[in-house]
């Protein structure tokens, strides 16, 4: 089974460098990213590792990366299935500064619990250090971030933060 | 015969206490339960529900490693993962060394997979102590830690170092093999068999440890990957698969050895693929110590960059000093990611660089945090001492998870 | 290999169980050490605390801009007779002499040993040692001047038997004087 | 005062003396601190370390037990706001009580006699001993803690289902030896054989039951620190948990002593019948509680083998193969008598 072509059925935007073993598909639009991965799971990506967000100054690429613990000459692959999701511009443009909510809106995009359950802890954590709204999943809440910390999204690149004293100084 | 009573998918809605339900957290200082909170909904002696709350050694490795040099990031990244540094170092200089195109050469490839078996064997020992002190049994827990010692030694012989050792570089690693290394592995090689058959009676076969394990906590082949769990407890559920054989870095490729895999998954079962791990880590360092070839110990594009100084210390007393190039290191741009089948399971990186000072974006999966699946799906149905045979089953580590 | 799991046979396994713990109980081994009576003899390449040479140094603070912890800061100083540094007058710290340079202090509270520094000093001037079981009573104690961080830290057992680890295939790890 | 006779006094001082010096108050402390040390010693042997030491470092520590006591007394005590403050002071003081009470009745040496000599001493010391469970499940209900609430629900499950058998095995010694009484048992037992010989599914049940009822390793359930942080005692502090930590201990003095009395004939080398304190009492006396000492360090010796059971195996094993065994060792001592006389 020759992967290329296998990816290339599902989404003609296709990064693959063999000698790294870097395997990449772009999805563009959130609708199609069902499907996408329905295909993907048939194909034999069993399961997910990892689930992160690349935030950039004007969208967050939203990756998931998969692979496959049953198909034999798909186990050296951990395929990046991603998506890029348009950042809504924030709603008060006056405020100064602060990581409110308001000015860094949350992105929206459809969860694939569904498809790979074992996505479910990946995907809470995307949510929370991102603020990556993941529509349908069943328990979408704060993993690891104390009270003071939700809705600031802290790894989006706009995070802002005082360097605290170290007490051994 | 601890069949699954309860359905997970209608138990979504328990969360108010009354006299049917007790919600009892085992919380984040709990001699059960490491730096975790488990919040379980308890109906009697059974398990309905189970919450696993996270988060409270969350030292934001991600978050750091993006504001610091790239050299830097490895002792953050071996803080992690504490007990099986060597995995964690050598997954993050994989990425980068993918990103720089460096390849190191073939004696630095064996190092690093000596230098990966032993802390494995460590890694597997610190899980099994940590097994039997849930279980109860205090001997096998001061028995795993002192065994580990022997192990230690070496690395510190080996590294300079006895946990955090960051050994490896990108390039190649930072010192070669001292002499009398090789009859000392030896000896520590044949103790460790020979306490290997200790264990069988005290632990393996123990009947009180048997009936604790036999059949609690099973996990399903199919279950096991479409949960996603990892390692040692997934080749107990059947699943035929390793990193170091299915995606082989450093010195697999030429090491042959066997991936022990068990059929029931249940905690009995992820209880004996660790001590048949250990054997295989065995059989792999002697192998490793048989043929290590000679040659440099890093890539010519560092060696090349030495200054005199360095230079005469190289050859003089084989220790790799670090050229200007190691902080002012600028990969181009581009993204990488590598897979390293560490003690617990497998650690998965992704890095994206930009070409800047610092990574763009630096993203890591432990083992504990892929396994946290089985809180929530093997543990219902199960009874409330049944929680710690399976944490201990799974090797969990809460700093790991939490990242 | 599949590995096909033996029958249960509980009555063997409690036979079993209790001699090998009799034995353990009966066998003179010990795998602990007496801390402060023994101390465990430490390879060459050990990392333990570790000074710099004044004479050697020269001044490029590429050690400071290496340390993950950021753990050492640079201190001014005067190059006196001899190669030695005298410690820099507070006020000209603008004026640019010939004779201005810097040293590196390492602050202990932050230091993790990690030898980032030691290995990316150009000219080598660190002097590892292998003692690494100091203790620190007052608070700046572990954040030493410059004066303080050149004296070789010193072991604080030094009359304690030097030991090392055998890993003795009878008896279990054992100790016996190193050579 | 004076038209009470002087033999009534000197009857009270010296039924005084044995409750406080010999099989009393002071062997029960001295040997309480001395197995705890003893436990604590085996278990660092079996497992290749050094153990208690630094306290007193020449005699290997052995005074560990008594710092640990004194720290306990000049901790602070901590009551929890909503426990149950009466029942949360009183518990481990009484469960306490009824341990070392029951030693009145168990009689060390032919001479031995509390009180009043009474011929029915295998029934009122059984009686006593049972108490202390019920004091220990208050202990738990008391603290408003729900890891002492479980361990409290543990203990009850655990008693109910390991009673039966104990008492069974009991009765199936009373059956063979005829009597009520330890001493006319010893004395049967002298002439005849020991009574493990005699009844050896007796003495299996009851070391099974001596190790669920002091809490010994696999049956370490109540206190089972992996799941229920330190079970029936996490809410306690100072003397209270020094107390309730050391009953198991006093119970585990009891039961040997019982066992030793029952099963390993007592003072069974020295064959006397004289009446007076030194011969009557201390000597055998000392044969009997060197016997109890030994069974008590085989039971404190498998905390270095064995993890803990669940609790549900260990009251399914109560109910289905402990009680089948008792009951056997009551046929067994039925037949012998049958045949035997």
């Amino acid at each position: 089974m020759n992967i290329k072509d296998e990816l290339l059925k599902i989404s003609s935007n296709i990064v693959i460098d063999e000698k790294k073993a870097y395997y990449k598909i772009v999805i563009e639009e959130s609708a199609k990213i069902f499907d996408a991965a329905n295909s993907l799971k048939n194909l034999g990506f069993d399961h997910v590792v990892s689930v992160t967000g690349v935030d950039y100054p004007d969208k967050v690429e939203v990756i998931w990366h998969v692979s496959s613990y049953s198909v034999e000459d798909l186990k050296g692959i951990n395929l990046a299935l991603t998506l890029p999701v348009k950042k809504p511009e924030s709603v008060n443009q006056n405020e100064t500064q602060g990581n409110l909510a308001s000015k860094r809106p949350p992105v929206t995009v459809p969860s694939l619990v569904k498809i790979w359950p074992s996505a479910s802890f990946n995907e809470r954590e995307a949510f929370e250090m991102f603020g990556i709204l993941f529509e349908g999943h069943p328990d979408l809440r704060y993993l690891m971030l104390p009270e003071d910390f939700y809705e600031t999204w802290p790894m989006r690149k706009d995070f802002t933060y005082q360097r605290a004293k170290v007490f051994i100084e | 015969m601890s069949e699954k009573i309860f359905n997970i998918d209608d138990l979504q809605n328990i969360n108010v206490e009354g006299e049917k339900y007790i919600i009892l957290q085992i919380g984040p200082s709990h001699p059960g339960s490491g730096h975790m909170r488990i919040k379980v909904w308890l109906d009697g002696d059974i398990i309905v529900k189970v919450d696993p709350d996270i988060g409270f050694v969350h030292r934001t490795s991600e978050w750091l490693s993006e504001r610091r040099e790239w050299i830097k990031a490895i002792p953050i990244v071996e803080r992690i993962m504490l007990p099986d540094t060597v995995h964690a170092n050598l997954a993050y200089v994989l990425t980068v060394e993918k990103l720089l195109s460096i390849e190191p050469p073939p004696r630095a490839q064996y190092l690093r997979s000596l230098v990966a078996e032993i802390n494995r064997i460590t890694s597997h020992l610190y899980g099994i102590g940590i097994f039997g002190i849930f279980l109860g049994s205090s001997t096998v827990y001061m028995w795993a830690f002192g065994d580990r010692e022997p192990f230690i030694d070496l690395m510190e012989m080996l590294t300079g170092a006895r946990i955090t050792t960051s050994y490896i570089i990108p390039g190649g690693v930072r010192w070669d093999m001292p002499n009398g290394f090789k009859e000392r592995a030896e000896t520590v090689l044949q103790y460790m068999e020979r306490r290997l058959k200790d264990y069988e009676d005290i632990w393996v076969k123990n009947p009180v440890v048997q009936a604790r394990t036999i059949n609690v906590g099973v996990l399903k082949k199919e279950d096991a990957i479409s949960l996603g769990v990892v390692g040692p407890n997934l080749r107990a559920s059947g699943v035929y698969y390793d990193t170091r054989k299915h995606q082989p870095y450093a010195a697999y490729p030429n090491l042959d050895f066997e991936i022990p895999t068990m059929k029931n998954g249940d905690s009995y079962d992820r209880l004996l693929i660790r001590v048949e791990e250990i054997k295989q880590s065995i059989r792999m360092i002697r192998q490793i110590l048989k043929d290590l070839p000679e040659g440099k110990i890093v890539a010519d594009q560092i060696y090349n960059q030495l200054n005199p100084v360095m230079k005469k210390n190289y050859e003089e007393k084989k220790r790799v000093m670090f050229p200007a190039f190691m902080i002012h290191m600028r990969p181009p741009p581009g993204e990488a990611t590598a897979k390293v089948e560490a003690g617990r399971g497998e650690i998965f990186f992704y890095i994206k660089s930009t070409g800047d000072k610092y990574p763009y974006r630096f993203r890591w999966v432990t083992p504990s945090f892929r396994n946290l699946p089985f809180f929530t799906h093997v543990a219902v149905g199960h009874r409330l001492a049944d929680l710690p045979t399976i944490y201990g089953s799974i090797d969990y580590f809460p700093p790991e998870a939490d990242r | 290999m599949n590995e096909v799991r033996k029958p249960r046979d509980p009555v063997t396994g409690h036979v079993k169980a209790l001699a090998k713990g009799f034995k353990y109980l009966v066998e003179p081994n010990r795998m602990t050490l007496d801390y402060p009576a023994e101390t465990m003899k430490l390879p060459p390449n050990y990392r333990g605390f570790f000074t710099v040479d004044d004479k050697k140094c020269i001044g490029c603070s590429m050690c400071e801009m290496v340390c993950p912890p950021e753990a050492i800061t640079m201190v001014p100083r005067i190059i006196g007779e001899g190669g030695k540094t005298l410690p820099a007058p507070e006020g000209e710290k603008e004026a640019k002499g010939p004779k201005r340079t810097k040293r590196p202090v390492v602050n202990w509270g932050k230091c993790i040993f990690c030898y980032f520094c030691v290995d990316v000093c150009p000219v080598d001037a660190f002097i590892p040692t292998q003692v690494h079981d100091l203790a620190f009573e007052k608070d700046n104690e572990y954040r030493p001047s410059y004066e303080e961080y050149l004296k070789p830290p010193e072991e604080p057992y030094k009359n304690a038997k030097k030991v090392v680890s055998k890993a003795d295939l009878k008896r279990g790890v054992g100790y016996e004087p190193a050579p | 005062m004076s038209f009470i006779p002087i033999s009534l006094i000197i009857w009270l001082i010296e039924d005084l003396l044995y409750l406080i010096i010999f099989p009393g108050l002071v062997t029960i402390l001295v040997l309480v601190i001395v197995i705890i040390w003893l436990e604590r010693k085996i278990a660092a042997k079996v497992q290749m370390r050094f153990g208690p030491l630094w306290v007193s470092k020449k005699i290997g520590g052995a005074l560990q037990s008594l710092a640990d006591l004194l720290r306990y007394s000049f901790q602070e005590v901590i009551i929890p706001e909503k426990a149950d403050r009466l029942a949360f002071i009183l518990a481990p003081g009484l469960m306490f009580a009824f341990a070392t009470i029951a030693l009145i009745f168990i009689p060390v040496g032919p001479y031995y006699s509390v009180l009043f000599p009474s011929y029915y001493t295998i029934l009122f010391s059984l009686a006593l001993i049972i108490i202390t469970p019920i004091f220990a499940i208050t202990v738990g209900w008391a603290s408003d803690n729900k890891f002492s609430f479980i361990g409290a629900l543990r203990e009850g499950f655990l008693l109910i289902s390991y009673e039966v058998p104990f008492l069974l095995s009991v009765v199936s010694m009373i059956i063979i030896f005829r009597t009520y009484d330890y001493i006319s048992a010893v004395q049967s037992q002298l002439n005849f054989l020991p009574g493990i010989i005699l009844n050896p599914l007796a003495a299996l049940v009851m070391l099974i039951v001596m190790i669920r009822t002091t809490g010994r390793f696999p049956f370490d359930i109540t206190e089972a620190d992996s799941e229920l942080v330190l079970g029936l005692f996490t809410e306690y502090s100072a003397l209270f948990f020094g107390v309730g930590m050391a009953t198991p201990y006093v119970e585990l003095y009891n039961f040997s002593l019982i066992f030793s009395l029952l099963f390993l004939g007592g003072w069974w080398p020295l064959n006397i019948n004289v009446m007076n304190p030194v011969y009557g009492l201390f000597l055998p006396g000392l044969v009997v509680v060197i016997k109890a000492f030994i069974v008590m360090a085989i039971l404190v010796f498998l905390r270095a083998v064995y993890p803990r059971y669940r609790l549900d195996q260990a009251v399914r094993s109560g109910w289905s193969y402990v009680l089948l065994l008792s009951i056997l060792s009551v046929i067994l001592s039925v037949v012998e008598v049958m045949f035997l006389r």
